[in-house]
């Protein structure tokens, strides 16, 4: 059993600082895949350190498999940690730095080096076991310290930004790994990112922190549909959802977004009211002829990006960029004054003050085309 | 992936001409960095030494001066001399009771110091503490501890029912008990020293091989020792050439007796040269002893340096 | 004052004689306004020897240098210095009112060359309190080798953790009972005649010194302090340690702090053999060459003072050196001294005893320090059981050779 | 289980600490004591009475003597650390050709017993007229081989890339040197300042030689001075000497241990 | 002038090892933005390093601004670097870091603190000026080397995955104020990245590095329209390009790459024989019906990955995993069947030996459909 529990956990550095982290309560499972993300600061390593017991809980219960942690040794967690500067042993080799836990754990040489070679080989690493962490590249100690923490196999296992150094096409392949591994040992994962792409298809569920608060807990997908507020909504996603304020008449049942813009939508809770409006950049369509949801209006492109696959433009709305994506290369100038069409199913709903969701898009899957896809 | 884009000509590889003054100038800056120190070896060191290697093949009227060339006379002769040999004897005897015992004592009382313990500042304090006494003060207060009636080292040894020991008479202890003063002379420092070392090791490492559930006295073996080898390779060096040139507990506690038995080669040449005033035979001494500690600190530096991990 | 001749007096006294020494020379600056004695300490005999080794003859040299008794040779021959007997005759001093057997030992063929200044002698210190309790007779302390073994054993069965006899490894001691016996450390007549060139002390009178101790050794009755003098005292303070041999100058510190009644006695001869005397210890003063006449006369002033009566007196109260000027004993100072502690009088008594012999002259040799380290081994050996008479041989044999080695020096 | 832990620790770090402090005690209690006391072996005074510090004082100009001392050790100390970071800078900072030969010739002249090059030193010092002058107690150890080893080895755990970030900020070497490898070393400045600091104050040899006059002279030599060499020392004034001249060493060490710790906590590296 | 030339540059570490670059050639033009990617270890740092003058250059000529500068010290450089592992001053606070550059180079005072308060408004650093670098997170150290770099203004930047330790949302905004940082200052820009948005978007130009050498330089679009081998091919572009051995058949000009998968295609310079065929995972469509360009074929998906506003699946053609990425929300289950839709058009086509491109996807933009919404 090896659930990680979080009872109303604060922390502050040094009493006269601001809370760290505030409040935070959340219940990871044994076997789970926790993603954690949040801006730059907002407490994530401090999180992973407190759970690792390297970083003492100032107010709070911290629960492992049931008992509570808060005073137990970091080795008597039984925890595993990719740190996010690496903390690779200078003096030791790859190898060495690789199976240092394995040692102290008295795993037997073979099981040692049977796994080593195995962890070597999905990180690429063979060529180097015998340098020291000195002679390596950023990312390959990236995968050293990765490589540490999967030979060891402990029942819960933290990982911070442990693939930000990686190339995609590695890191691709390492989000695999890691998920294979995770589930073949049926390791609490408790995985902070950066990455949208690795909160997104990775974890079981996902916790958005802000300045040491919890937003949003949930599956992934779940929470790029359902934003809880605008911060999960602009954080979650790439590029970030547009938004704007716009005034919803219950009346007409309209939303005007500007004089020129105006969507009609039906939203029979809400009444008559200022309102934050949210819409993903691909959710802002190449007009299609004849469709009657979609309301076309007229953009002048102000920056485009070729993705390769993607094109993104972005454009004025009100006093806010807006950015589109679309799919494919599409050589637009800025300057150019282009036709888009928008969806009001498709659009977020955010209360102006408090800024938390009160309607979330109805669009998300494509229920009839994939009765037509499937065989 | 052969056959990159790159196909261009291979540039003439016109290397502008360097002069010599330009090639050597990280030479220059360096020595420019090492003028103050050059200059001052030079004047308080260097020249001493060749004088004294020239003093060394000389026989020196009783003002010092060199008169009658003898060649490597006054080696040979101290090579012959029971005397000579004791105190190199003597010598090495005393550095393998000190070095490996401050050493390892002051790594003890670091490693101590270094937990996180309200009041630990107090004792750091107190470790550190003999390194503010004199060797003289020092040396006459251990005359006191020796002392064999009254001394407090053999009242406590009494405790035991241990027969008194004459400590700095009897031929079989007095090299023991000066290196007693001398480890305890030694530790304020080698302690110092070894516990900065210990602050200055990257705290991750510790958290890294804790969560891994390294004990204590792996993460001792396998972390800290290796990450203190710097620290701990500059101690042994400077322990080791401070005990070739050991002086002033002799002088204060034993005069080098009894029975030469503590009489080390720097005692034996400051009497050479202070009280025989024997110029030729002290400079012979101090060459011998200058090669000795050569070789000594060449081969740490050539077999120890090799397992210390820098940065 | 700018216009008073300055005169610089390097020396090496520490302790209640610095304090005595300083008096000395305030009243000597007080006296008088036309010399300005400025007194520099210089450390040790040996370090300040070595450093005048270097600046005599140069302008750094002090115009008065006090050296050890056993340097004397060596400032004797370095050039450095003007024989004081030479003011002396210029100024018609009356030599006569110094100690004699004192100038006896700076004359060197027929011309005192310093001013003695800090003399004393070895002495035999004993518990008194002890000895009673040992049945020996507190007054009538012990006189020959096998008086003082004997007392030596009774002290150390009366008195529980007593031992009998101390004897420091301290080589002046060892020359004390050679030249009691009136035998000779160097030949050439102790260096007085000629240059010396071998050692003569691995005689039977030095062999009789050494077989001595040995017995005791073996009785168990001799305490070993090592090189300690400060062990030697506390042991005898605590009772520890019934006799022991101790310069003369340490006697007043001994009668203050001991708790129990301290006698003096001379120290010990063999049984066969006539008291001879001792030699001098100490430190005499040298004037440096090549200064002006005036400093040198100025200089030369201020030693006369150091050697008047009441200095002197004042001096050996002090200090517990014995006055150079027997002037001194009449000065009332002295005679309330003596009465309060009539101990004081036996040593002067053993000085005064003493015989004018080239044996009680003292050994004059450039080497004495060297060998003093020499003997001090031969010392060890002793208390290490080894032969004997090899040991006192092997330390002749290094004398030798280190007088062999010094002459090839020095001859150019 | 950690209460336990906890509380063996400080039951061997108090007796430890008494171990090693001992000494430093017992030669406090002796300043206390008369000769006599001292002689018969008593370990605590009778009474703390301040003769024997009245008398030190006394006896000697040892006012006049310690600010000499801690004049000279401060000079010392600020020489050596300004010529021996220079030097250990070059050592570790700029590579050139014949630099471990340098450095090997540098540590080499730690294995000269300074015994054996005093007389050699005195002589030069007096022909440079320094006889009676600081210069000649302050400036031949500005340059020690130790300094440098010692400064060499923390240098070198100074992580590359900072030498590398200030090479392209635009700093000479010069300028590193001083507002990156400085003050990043400060526990190893301060170190090496205390040890400069207390050997100098502790010197004795040298400057008894260099110095005749009691205007130049320092603390240790007033403190030989009260202990005479024929007659029975008197320890307790002896002591009463130590003790003085022991304080403001161990005052230097205790500030500078405290200046250690902090320099730890914000020089630390990573 | 600021141009860095660099003719055949190589290096290697010590004498035995193998080179780390080998016979570099590239100009990169004064103003000019350029990024090189690579996989981990490929020689990224190295080379930066020897530009930055940190590195000795082992063979060949750096020339910047025209002059040889192989042993110019850093400083005679005037470049401006952000490192990877940031080597931030752990005794200076985060304002002295940052201006420490400038207080170097006799900077005014005022300008200083104008500068370094622009750097720090743009990165978020404000509240962090008095912070030593062990108080901050990993992100907020990473954007101290940022500013260090920014506030310098050489002509001449060098930047180490500068935005690694990022969040998605910052990263967007970094990507465009870096850009017109460097558009301002017409500063020439050698930009490292891992990041597939960052190498599309940011740079002029783009290099591909692999083991030392030169893969390919170019546009960012061109090359991913047109890598030049499959190692391109596989590398730029996320999720990477789909590849598998084909038969080309000359005669029938089919391309055959099973029995039951075959597309007709016409290749008039090629001859029949076997190439490696890649397709770009968002070239996967959604079978249209009737659009006689398109081969459907039916696959069995095996694994699912939701990224909220694509969806990746992948299936198994031939012995190899392909991947598709399909706009939207797609509730597929490992093991369904779907119908997918190939075309012809967008396939690259290898060389089998030489892995060389002979013949690259030909539908690149929606030329036509651009028409339609250009205003
Ligand atoms: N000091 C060294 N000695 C030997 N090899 C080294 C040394 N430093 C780097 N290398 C090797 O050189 C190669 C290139 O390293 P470099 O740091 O340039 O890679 P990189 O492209 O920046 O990789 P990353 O994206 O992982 O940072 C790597 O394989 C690395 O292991
Ligand atoms: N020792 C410290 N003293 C004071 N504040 C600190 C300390 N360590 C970290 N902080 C602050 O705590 C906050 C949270 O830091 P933490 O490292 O957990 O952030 P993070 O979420 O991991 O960010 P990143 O994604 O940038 O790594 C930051 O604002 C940081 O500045
Ligand atoms: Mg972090
Ligand atoms: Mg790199």
């Amino acid at each position: 059993m090896s659930e990680v529990e979080l009872l109303n956990v604060s922390k502050l550095y040094g009493n006269k600082q601001p809370y760290i982290i505030k409040n935070l309560d959340v219940n990871i499972e044994s076997g789970e895949f926790f993603v954690i993300v949040g801006p730059s600061g907002c407490g994530k390593s401090t999180l992973l350190r407190m759970i690792a017991g390297l970083e003492n809980i100032s107010e709070g219960v911290l629960r492992i498999g049931g008992e509570m942690a808060n005073h137990w040794s970091p080795s008597q967690r039984d925890i595993s940690m990719v740190f996010q500067n690496y903390a690779l042993y200078p003096h030791l080799n790859v190898r060495e730095n690789i199976v240092f836990g394995l040692r102290v754990k008295k795993i037997s040489p073979e099981e040692r080096e049977k796994r080593l070679l195995e962890a070597c080989e999905m990180l690429n690493l063979t060529a180097y076991l015998n340098r020291k962490p000195r002679e390596l590249s950023g990312g390959q100690r990236q995968r050293v310290a990765l490589a540490r923490a999967i030979v060891s196999q402990s029942p819960i296992c933290l990982m911070d930004e442990p693939l930000s150094n990686l190339d995609a096409k590695l890191r691709a392949h390492m989000r695999g790994e890691i998920r294979k591994i995770q589930r073949q040992f049926g390791t609490t994962m408790i995985y902070v990112t950066h990455d949208q792409v690795e909160a997104m298809t990775m974890g079981d569920r996902m916790m958005i922190l802000n300045q040491g608060k919890i937003q949003q807990i949930g599956r992934p997908i779940d929470i790029y549909n359902h934003p809880a507020n605008t911060f999960v909504a602009s954080f979650i996603g790439s590029p970030q959802m547009n938004m704007c304020e716009a005034y919803y008449d219950g009346n007409s049942q309209e939303i005007r977004i500007n004089k020129d813009l105006k969507l009609t939508m039906t939203l029979p809770k809400l009444k008559t009211s200022t309102y934050i409006i949210g819409l993903r950049p691909e959710y802002i369509h190449i007009p299609q002829p004849n469709n009657p949801n979609q309301t076309i209006v007229q953009v002048e492109i102000n920056h485009v990006e070729l993705l390769g696959n993607d094109t993104l433009f972005s454009f004025q709305i009100n006093d806010q960029q807006w950015i589109a994506k679309w799919n494919g290369q599409w050589l637009f100038e800025p300057g150019d004054k282009i036709s888009i069409a928008l969806d009001a199913d498709e659009l977020c709903v955010f209360d102006k003050d408090t800024r938390q969701l009160v309607h979330s898009s109805t669009r998300q899957d494509h229920d009839e085309l994939q009765k037509g896809v499937l065989a | 992936m052969e056959n990159p884009t790159t196909t261009g000509q291979v540039p003439s590889l016109n290397m502008p001409y360097r002069t010599f003054w330009e090639k050597t100038r990280r030479f220059q800056v360096a020595l420019l960095f090492l003028l103050p120190s050059l200059i001052l070896f030079s004047v308080f060191v260097f020249y001493p030494l060749f004088r004294t290697i020239y003093l060394s093949f000389f026989l020196t009227n009783q003002k010092g001066l060199p008169t009658v060339f003898v060649g490597f006379d006054n080696f040979i002769q101290l090579f012959q001399s029971a005397d000579f040999l004791q105190s190199v004897k003597a010598t090495f005897l005393f550095i393998l009771y000190t070095v490996p015992a401050s050493v390892v004592i002051s790594l003890f009382l670091a490693l101590l110091a270094n937990e996180k313990l309200k009041g630990i500042h107090f004792f750091r304090t107190i470790f550190a503490s003999s390194l503010g006494v004199s060797v003289a003060a020092a040396s006459v207060t251990w005359l006191f501890i020796f002392n064999p009636t009254m001394g407090v080292l053999n009242r406590i040894i009494s405790l035991f029912g241990i027969q008194e020991i004459n400590w700095l008479a009897d031929p079989h202890w007095a090299l023991l008990a000066v290196s007693m003063t001398t480890i305890w002379l030694n530790l304020g420092f080698s302690f110092l020293i070894i516990f900065g070392g210990l602050q200055n090791i990257d705290q991750s490492l510790y958290e890294s091989s804790s969560i891994d559930g390294a004990g204590y006295f792996y993460q001792l073996r396998r972390i800290t020792i290796p990450m203190l080898s710097p620290t701990l390779f500059f101690i042994m060096t400077v322990s080791l050439i401070n005990a070739f040139q050991t002086f002033g507990q002799i002088d204060l506690l034993t005069g080098g007796g009894p029975g030469q038995t503590t009489n080390l080669m720097v005692y034996a040449i400051y009497k050479d040269a202070f009280v025989n005033f024997n110029f030729g035979k002290a400079s012979a001494e101090v060459v011998i002893l200058f090669l000795l500690i050569l070789i000594v600190t060449l081969l740490q530096f050539k077999f120890v340096e090799k397992k210390v991990h820098y940065q | 004052d700018d216009n008073r001749i300055q005169i610089v007096f390097w020396h090496s006294m520490a302790g209640p004689p610095l304090e005595a020494l300083n008096k000395i020379v305030n009243d000597f600056n007080q006296s008088q306004d036309e010399i300005y004695v400025k007194p520099e300490y210089q450390g040790s005999y040996e370090e300040s020897l070595a450093k005048f080794r270097r600046v005599g003859g140069t302008d750094n040299a002090p115009n008065i240098y006090q050296a050890q008794d056993i340097g004397s040779k060596y400032m004797i021959e370095s050039g450095d210095i003007v024989p004081v007997q030479q003011l002396m005759d210029e100024e018609h001093y009356n030599m006569n009112q110094l100690e004699r057997n004192i100038r006896n030992y700076y004359t060197v063929n027929g011309k005192l060359y310093s001013m003695p200044f800090n003399s004393s002698t070895p002495v035999v210190l004993y518990n008194a309190d002890a000895f009673k309790k040992a049945g020996l007779d507190p007054n009538k302390p012990p006189e020959t080798y096998s008086q003082f073994r004997e007392a030596a054993k009774k002290l150390t069965q009366a008195n529980k953790g007593m031992k009998g006899f101390s004897f420091l490894n301290y080589p002046w001691f060892f020359e004390e009972l050679l030249a009691v016996q009136g035998g000779e450390y160097i030949n050439q007549n102790n260096g007085r005649t000629g240059l010396a060139t071998k050692a003569t002390f691995n005689s039977q009178k030095g062999l009789n010194i050494f077989k001595w101790l040995r017995e005791m050794q073996k009785d168990g009755t001799l305490a070993n302090y090592g090189t300690s003098g400060d062990n030697e005292s506390s042991g005898f303070l605590t009772q520890k340690v019934g006799m022991f041999m101790s310069s003369s100058a340490s006697m007043a510190e001994m009668f203050k702090n001991a708790p129990f009644k301290v006698g003096v006695a001379y120290i010990p001869r063999p049984d066969n053999i006539e008291r001879q005397g001792v030699v001098i210890g100490g430190a005499s003063l040298w004037l440096s060459k090549g200064k002006s006449a005036k400093e040198e006369k100025a200089a030369f002033a201020f030693m006369k003072y150091m050697a008047s009566p009441k200095s002197q007196a004042d001096w050996h109260i002090h200090t517990g050196y014995f006055p150079i000027n027997p002037g001194a004993y009449k000065e009332p100072i002295i005679i309330k001294n003596y009465k309060k502690t009539p101990q004081f009088k036996v040593a002067v008594n053993q000085f005064h005893d003493t015989k004018s012999t080239y044996a009680t002259r003292g050994p004059m040799m450039t080497l004495m320090p060297q060998s003093r380290v020499i003997m001090s081994r031969a010392i060890d050996d002793l208390y290490q059981g080894k032969n004997l008479q090899q040991s006192l041989d092997t330390a002749a044999d290094h004398v030798n050779e280190a007088i062999a080695q010094m002459n090839l020096a020095n001859k150019k | 289980m950690m209460a336990i832990k906890r509380g063996s620790l400080y039951v061997v770090l108090i007796l430890i600490a008494l171990l090693l402090f001992f000494p430093i005690i017992y030669a406090f209690l002796v300043s206390f004591m008369s000769t006599k006391e001292v002689l018969m072996g008593h370990l605590i005074p009778k009474s703390f009475s301040l003769t024997n510090y009245i008398d030190a004082f006394q006896a000697l100009p040892l006012l006049h003597s310690l600010i000499n001392s801690m004049l000279v050790s401060i000079i010392t100390t600020i020489g050596q650390i300004i010529v021996c970071s220079l030097a250990a800078y070059a050592f570790v900072f700029i590579e050139f050709r014949g630099r471990q030969f340098l450095f090997f010739l540098f540590v080499s002249t730690m294995m000269i017993p300074w015994e054996a090059s005093i007389i050699p030193n005195f002589v030069t010092v007096q022909k440079l007229g320094w006889i009676n002058h600081y210069a000649a107690l302050t400036i031949p150890f500005f340059a020690t081989a130790f300094g440098t080893f010692l400064l060499r080895q923390h240098f070198k755990t100074i992580p590359k890339e900072l030498h590398e970030a200030s090479r392209m900020a635009g700093l000479g070497h010069l300028s590193f040197f001083l507002k990156v490898v400085m003050p990043v070393s400060k526990t190893s400045l301060v170190t090496l300042g205390i040890y400069c600091f207390l050997t100098t104050w502790n010197s004795y040899l040298w400057p008894l030689l260099v110095t005749t006059d009691e205007r130049s002279r320092t603390a240790q030599i007033g403190l030989r001075q009260l202990h005479a060499q024929e007659n029975v020392t008197q320890w307790g004034v002896v002591m009463a000497g130590v003790v003085i001249v022991a304080i403001p060493t161990l005052l230097v060490l205790f500030l500078g241990q405290k200046h250690l710790q902090k320099g730890l906590m914000d020089g630390a590296v990573k």
